[in-house]
């Protein structure tokens, strides 16, 4: 018998806790011709912008070793064309939605929450908090459990009380527990980690950073441990807030990899780029994973890493 | 809509420069129309390489349910890989992509471009236009003779097939350019298309214009989906109402009317693109400056401005 | 002609630029076997402790996608062993010694540097501040600018002038900039980076941390995006300090782009052990590159990523 | 002194549960004495698995200049991309490495002890004893009949062998560790040597101690290098000095004394090794608990008290 892949998000139950990482899979209808968006645990929207926004200048990505630098910097329709199109679209597919805000001000957050608190059929917000601060010289506001908790406060203020409110978190910190620690002190109801490593690379060719947008985000399957480490700092530190876990994510078994090392979602990002029928593959992977190891429930395995005694090292067996 | 199979490869050779793969993928072949064009993973299942490679396809044939043939240059990594391959290997491949060329309605006079790797996708648009009754005129082109691909096809199918190579070791020395307006006027011209390195679909673009003729230029922009969710493909086009947007060639390309594409603004965010900084929906500038002064959006952004993340 | 690789290092000639990265090439015996260790520009010690250290128990090391994690815990012979051993065999062969030291207090740092002062043959002092700090519960060094610049300021201090000494720096920070900065102020002669970023892995079999140690320090190529860019902003804010550049090296493509991006020398690590002859290697493809796009000195291309007018965009060409 | 070299894959196929590779590379060949091994780069130019993978030397010949043969196991990305190799393909190759199995001065009775494709270097092994004098029992094991490797071959060269399987699918039901002492009684056994996981060396050790027979074990430890610069593959060790070390079975091994290798210690720092937290080297004890209080480093240590960077 499969394994049960059920999870819950707020008050919304999920078919399972396989979800599309923000900015990854288009508006949804892009992903449909290869997946049914239905069957997908949530989809997370590429963040939204109150206003459309053209994002960053192209060369946009770079490949790296197992990995994938991007610039795109937030290209978007804006709320209002979200509101009016895309999510109605996802919603008519029978999908779940998250949606993803991206502001540059706090009060910007908080009116992208009040916009969605109108609006039926948001699961979950999920605020990317990597988004540059433009009264902070345009540091991103995750850098600093100050800047991310205000931002959680008032996103948390502004959203219906019954839509959940989970805070991205970026890797870029000397210490996540303390952005984390923030997040969930301003009244966030889950975490989402990680989002992506800052990072460069130098086209040799022209001798200028390949991407036009100088910096770029590293995602892909060269940041799992990175991921697996911010999971499972995390999870110990707060052991009862539900974290959605990314980074890297390929296969069945790097998604069993984040929930052992303590995550209750998966989102998968990259490899949808990679495959684009990447969240369906997973799932099933997962479930046989799953049925490997002889559990009934995905939900049993969440955090499992955490357990005191160590089950003895794999080699001397 | 496009599908995801595991092709088959039948069949890996060298043209001159370029290696043809034949790839058995029936459900790609039966959906396919010219200018489409397949995303190929590379590098096997412990692969380092995450995005996809984009190719046109040159021929699909009948046999074995439906087969799919593409020509391309091992440059990188990824095509070193696939030019590895042998007969049986299997690859994860998507497609059809794109939007194809549309065909005239009514019998024209075509004059098919491409350059390099860019002429593959031209023979089965061809074959297409002359069922449809149209005249099809080839200008190919490409660095030397062994990057010149299919002048012996263009020969023997086209109404005339003319080439210019750089080191002018094949035809006319120069880019094909040099030779477009000579054509134009010996073939009465009525349509373009074109399939080649950005520049030089500009300058095509330019020219044609100066004639009023009409350009559907295939363009070749670094992808790294193919199916529009990574918006890494982008270019700024002025839709038919007239606004610019920065859009995805991998989804409302690769093949485009070249007088809408913005040339001269590729790789920028031009000001006047909705959604850029200086652009506002009541048709006011945002800030201080005249537009004229705050130009475009090239290259380095100053960080900060701009979110690395996604 | 092929281009001049040479560098400088205090007031050691180095043949080039190409270093092994500390820890990568055991005690400089085990790399003899396959490459000349006086071809290498320079041979960074494993970082070395006062007295001999087992490191951590096994599993030490696990093979994540494009990388590497390793909790080796700085296992080794100790100084006495180093002096009397290790450094007079490399001298003997002819190599430039740089050597890496590790303590878990400053006063120990110190005394190391005093140490290195009484010897011959040291090219340079790397101080790997990524190094549990004893008296702050474990913390790295690395992570808190003040902390490394103490250390950095009592190495100096200890140190024969003569010798420089260079600060390794950990990528696990929100600002790497403010520890560089911290560093040069305290008296660095140059700046190493980056060091392993803070990773973990959980082994899908057992359930648990894949290595005993638990965390791991991420390696390899799928680290190279942060190198670069960590590079880039340390040479973007102290343009004349000296950068040994390392992370992810693997080619000679790879080493000019962290030269590009602003290193003066490269040093290459986990490539070593994944091809013992990757040094010489490495060497030979950067001459290849260099004479692709026609330079005399690898000096030349030092930092000219950060040029002001963008040579335009490859993909446009 | 181990060389890198491309060998050239001369043969691949199948044996039962295992893939035999012949690798082209005279340099090794030539150099190689049995317990040695070799390690393999997988994965291709642009791999994304950088921990070469060791292969214990099956067997080498002198044809093409000498060849190498390895069996192995397909269980990870790296063993998987391995046997889906094909001839003329090249590999980057390292060895031979590690320290041999010592051979007796005089001719002995020795047993040969190899579980699953442990028992491949045992054969070049028994050649060599045999040159020497010695006679050779070999006692094989394997989770079932397919896993157990090279019996006809031991049936066919060893004075005696002996099969154990855990299904019981051949010879009898269990571990080697089962029949050991019978064979030890018969063939009057002088010495052994081991090639098995872990858990049965440490029991064929526990059983041969009680017996006084000197065993050679080679262990299969995770390995990153194989050469002795990344420190991965440690085991604790006591030297014929009495003092524990913390060593590298790449090149401190692969092959050990099964007495002086600590086997209830392994993944552990033992307290008295060389260099452990309550290691002096004065004989005093660094802390104030008693040395038994203390124990050993087992398994997750306290972040903070070592060291991840190196
Ligand atoms: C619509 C379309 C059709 C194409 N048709 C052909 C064809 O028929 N024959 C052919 O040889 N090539 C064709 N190309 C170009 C081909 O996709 C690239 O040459 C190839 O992806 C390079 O991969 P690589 O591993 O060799 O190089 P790398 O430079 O290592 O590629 C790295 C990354 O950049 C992307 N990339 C780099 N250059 C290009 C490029 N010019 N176009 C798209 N992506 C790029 C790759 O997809 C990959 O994600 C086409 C490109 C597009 C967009
Ligand atoms: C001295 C020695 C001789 C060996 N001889 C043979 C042989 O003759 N036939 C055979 O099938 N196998 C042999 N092994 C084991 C073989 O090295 C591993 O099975 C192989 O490395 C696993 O690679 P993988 O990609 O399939 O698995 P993965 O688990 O993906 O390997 C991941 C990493 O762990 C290392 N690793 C994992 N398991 C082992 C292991 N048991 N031993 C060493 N490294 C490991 C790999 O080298 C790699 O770096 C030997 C190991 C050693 C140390
Ligand atoms: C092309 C691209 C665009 C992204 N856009 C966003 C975004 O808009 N908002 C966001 O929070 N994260 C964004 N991300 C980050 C991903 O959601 C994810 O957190 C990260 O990539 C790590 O997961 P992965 O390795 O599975 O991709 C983007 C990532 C990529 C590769
Ligand atoms: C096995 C291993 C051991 C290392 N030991 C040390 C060390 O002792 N001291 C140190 O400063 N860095 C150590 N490092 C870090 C490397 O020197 C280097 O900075 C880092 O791995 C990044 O470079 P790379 O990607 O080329 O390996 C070690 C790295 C590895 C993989
Ligand atoms: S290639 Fe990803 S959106 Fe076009
Ligand atoms: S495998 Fe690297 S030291 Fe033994």
């Amino acid at each position: 018998m499969p394994a049960d892949m059920r999870a819950r998000l707020g008050l919304t139950d999920l078919p399972n806790l396989v979800l599309s990482a923000s900015g990854c899979a288009g508006a949804g209808r892009e992903l449909a011709q290869f997946i049914d968006v239905a069957r997908v645990g949530a989809v997370i929207s590429k963040s939204i912008m109150a206003e459309p926004h053209t994002g960053n200048p192209a060369p946009r990505l770079a490949e790296t070793p197992s990995g994938l630098l991007n610039s795109v910097g937030l290209q978007g329709p804006g709320m209002d064309a979200f509101l009016q199109r895309d999510l109605p679209w996802l919603l008519s597919r029978g999908a779940r939605v998250v949606v993803s805000i991206a502001g540059q001000t706090i009060r910007e957050f908080a009116g992208l929450a009040t916009r969605l608190s109108d609006t039926a059929g948001v699961s979950a917000i999920e605020v990317n908090l990597s988004c540059p601060n433009a009264e902070d010289a345009g540091q991103p506001f995750a850098l600093d459990p100050q800047r991310a908790g205000s931002v959680i406060a008032a996103v948390r203020g502004s959203a219906r009380y019954d839509i959940p409110v989970f805070a991205k978190l970026s890797p870029d910190v000397t210490d996540i527990v303390a952005v984390a620690s923030a997040c969930v002190a301003a009244g966030a109801d889950g975490l989402s980690l990680i989002n992506t490593l800052l990072g460069m690379a130098i086209d040799p060719v022209t001798m200028r950073p390949a991407l036009a947008g100088k910096y770029g985000g590293l995602s892909g399957p060269a940041i799992r441990p990175v991921a697996v480490r911010c999971v499972w700092q995390v999870r110990a530190a707060f052991p009862d807030v539900p974290i959605i876990g990314s980074g890297g994510v390929r296969t069945g078994r790097d998604a069993l990899e984040l929930l052992l090392a303590g995550a209750s979602m998966i989102a998968v990002g990259t490899e949808i780029i990679h495959d684009p029928s990447a969240c369906s593959r997973v799932l099933r992977e997962l479930e046989e994973e799953l049925a490997a190891i002889g559990t009934d429930r995905a939900a049993d395995v969440i955090g499992q890493a955490h357990g005191r005694t160590p089950r003895g090292l794999a080699w001397r067996a | 809509m496009p599908v995801q199979i595991r092709g088959t490869v039948l069949t890996l050779r060298r043209v001159d420069a370029y290696h043809a793969l034949t790839l058995v993928a029936p459900a790609i072949a039966t959906k396919f129309r010219p200018g489409q064009f397949i995303t190929i993973a590379v590098g096997g299942p412990e692969t380092s390489m995450l995005g996809r490679r984009a190719f046109a396809v040159h021929d699909v044939r009948p046999d074995h349910g439906g087969t799919v043939e593409i020509v391309f240059e091992a440059r990188g990594p990824g095509t070193r890989w696939l030019a590895s391959l042998r007969a049986r290997d299997t690859l994860d491949t998507v497609g059809p992509l794109g939007r194809p060329f549309p065909i005239p309605r009514d019998p024209s006079s075509c004059l098919l471009i491409g350059v390099g790797y860019g002429s593959a996708p031209l023979f089965g648009l061809a074959a297409r236009l002359r069922e449809r009754g149209s005249s099809t005129d080839y200008l190919l082109g490409g660095d030397s003779a062994e990057r010149v691909f299919g002048a012996l096809t263009a020969r023997r199918n086209g109404r005339s097939a003319a080439v210019a190579t750089t080191d002018g070791s094949f035809g006319a020395r120069g880019a094909v350019t040099g030779l477009m307006e000579q054509i134009i006027r010996e073939a009465r011209t009525d349509v373009i298309y074109a399939c080649a390195p950005v520049p030089v679909l500009r300058e095509v673009a330019a020219i044609a214009g100066r004639y009023d003729i009409p350009v559907q230029a295939s363009v070749d922009v670094p992808m790294a989906c193919g199916t529009g969710v990574c918006m890494g493909c982008v270019l700024p086009v002025t839709g038919t109402d007239g606004i610019t947007r920065i859009v995805r060639s991998c989804v409302d390309g690769p093949v485009f009317r070249a007088d809408l594409v913005r040339w001269d603004d590729v790789g920028t965010i031009p000001f006047d693109a909705l959604g850029a900084p200086g652009w506002s929906a009541r048709g006011e500038w945002g800030g201080g400056q005249p537009p004229h002064d705050r130009g475009v959006i090239r290259g380095v952004v100053p960080p900060g401005q701009q979110s690395y993340a996604g």
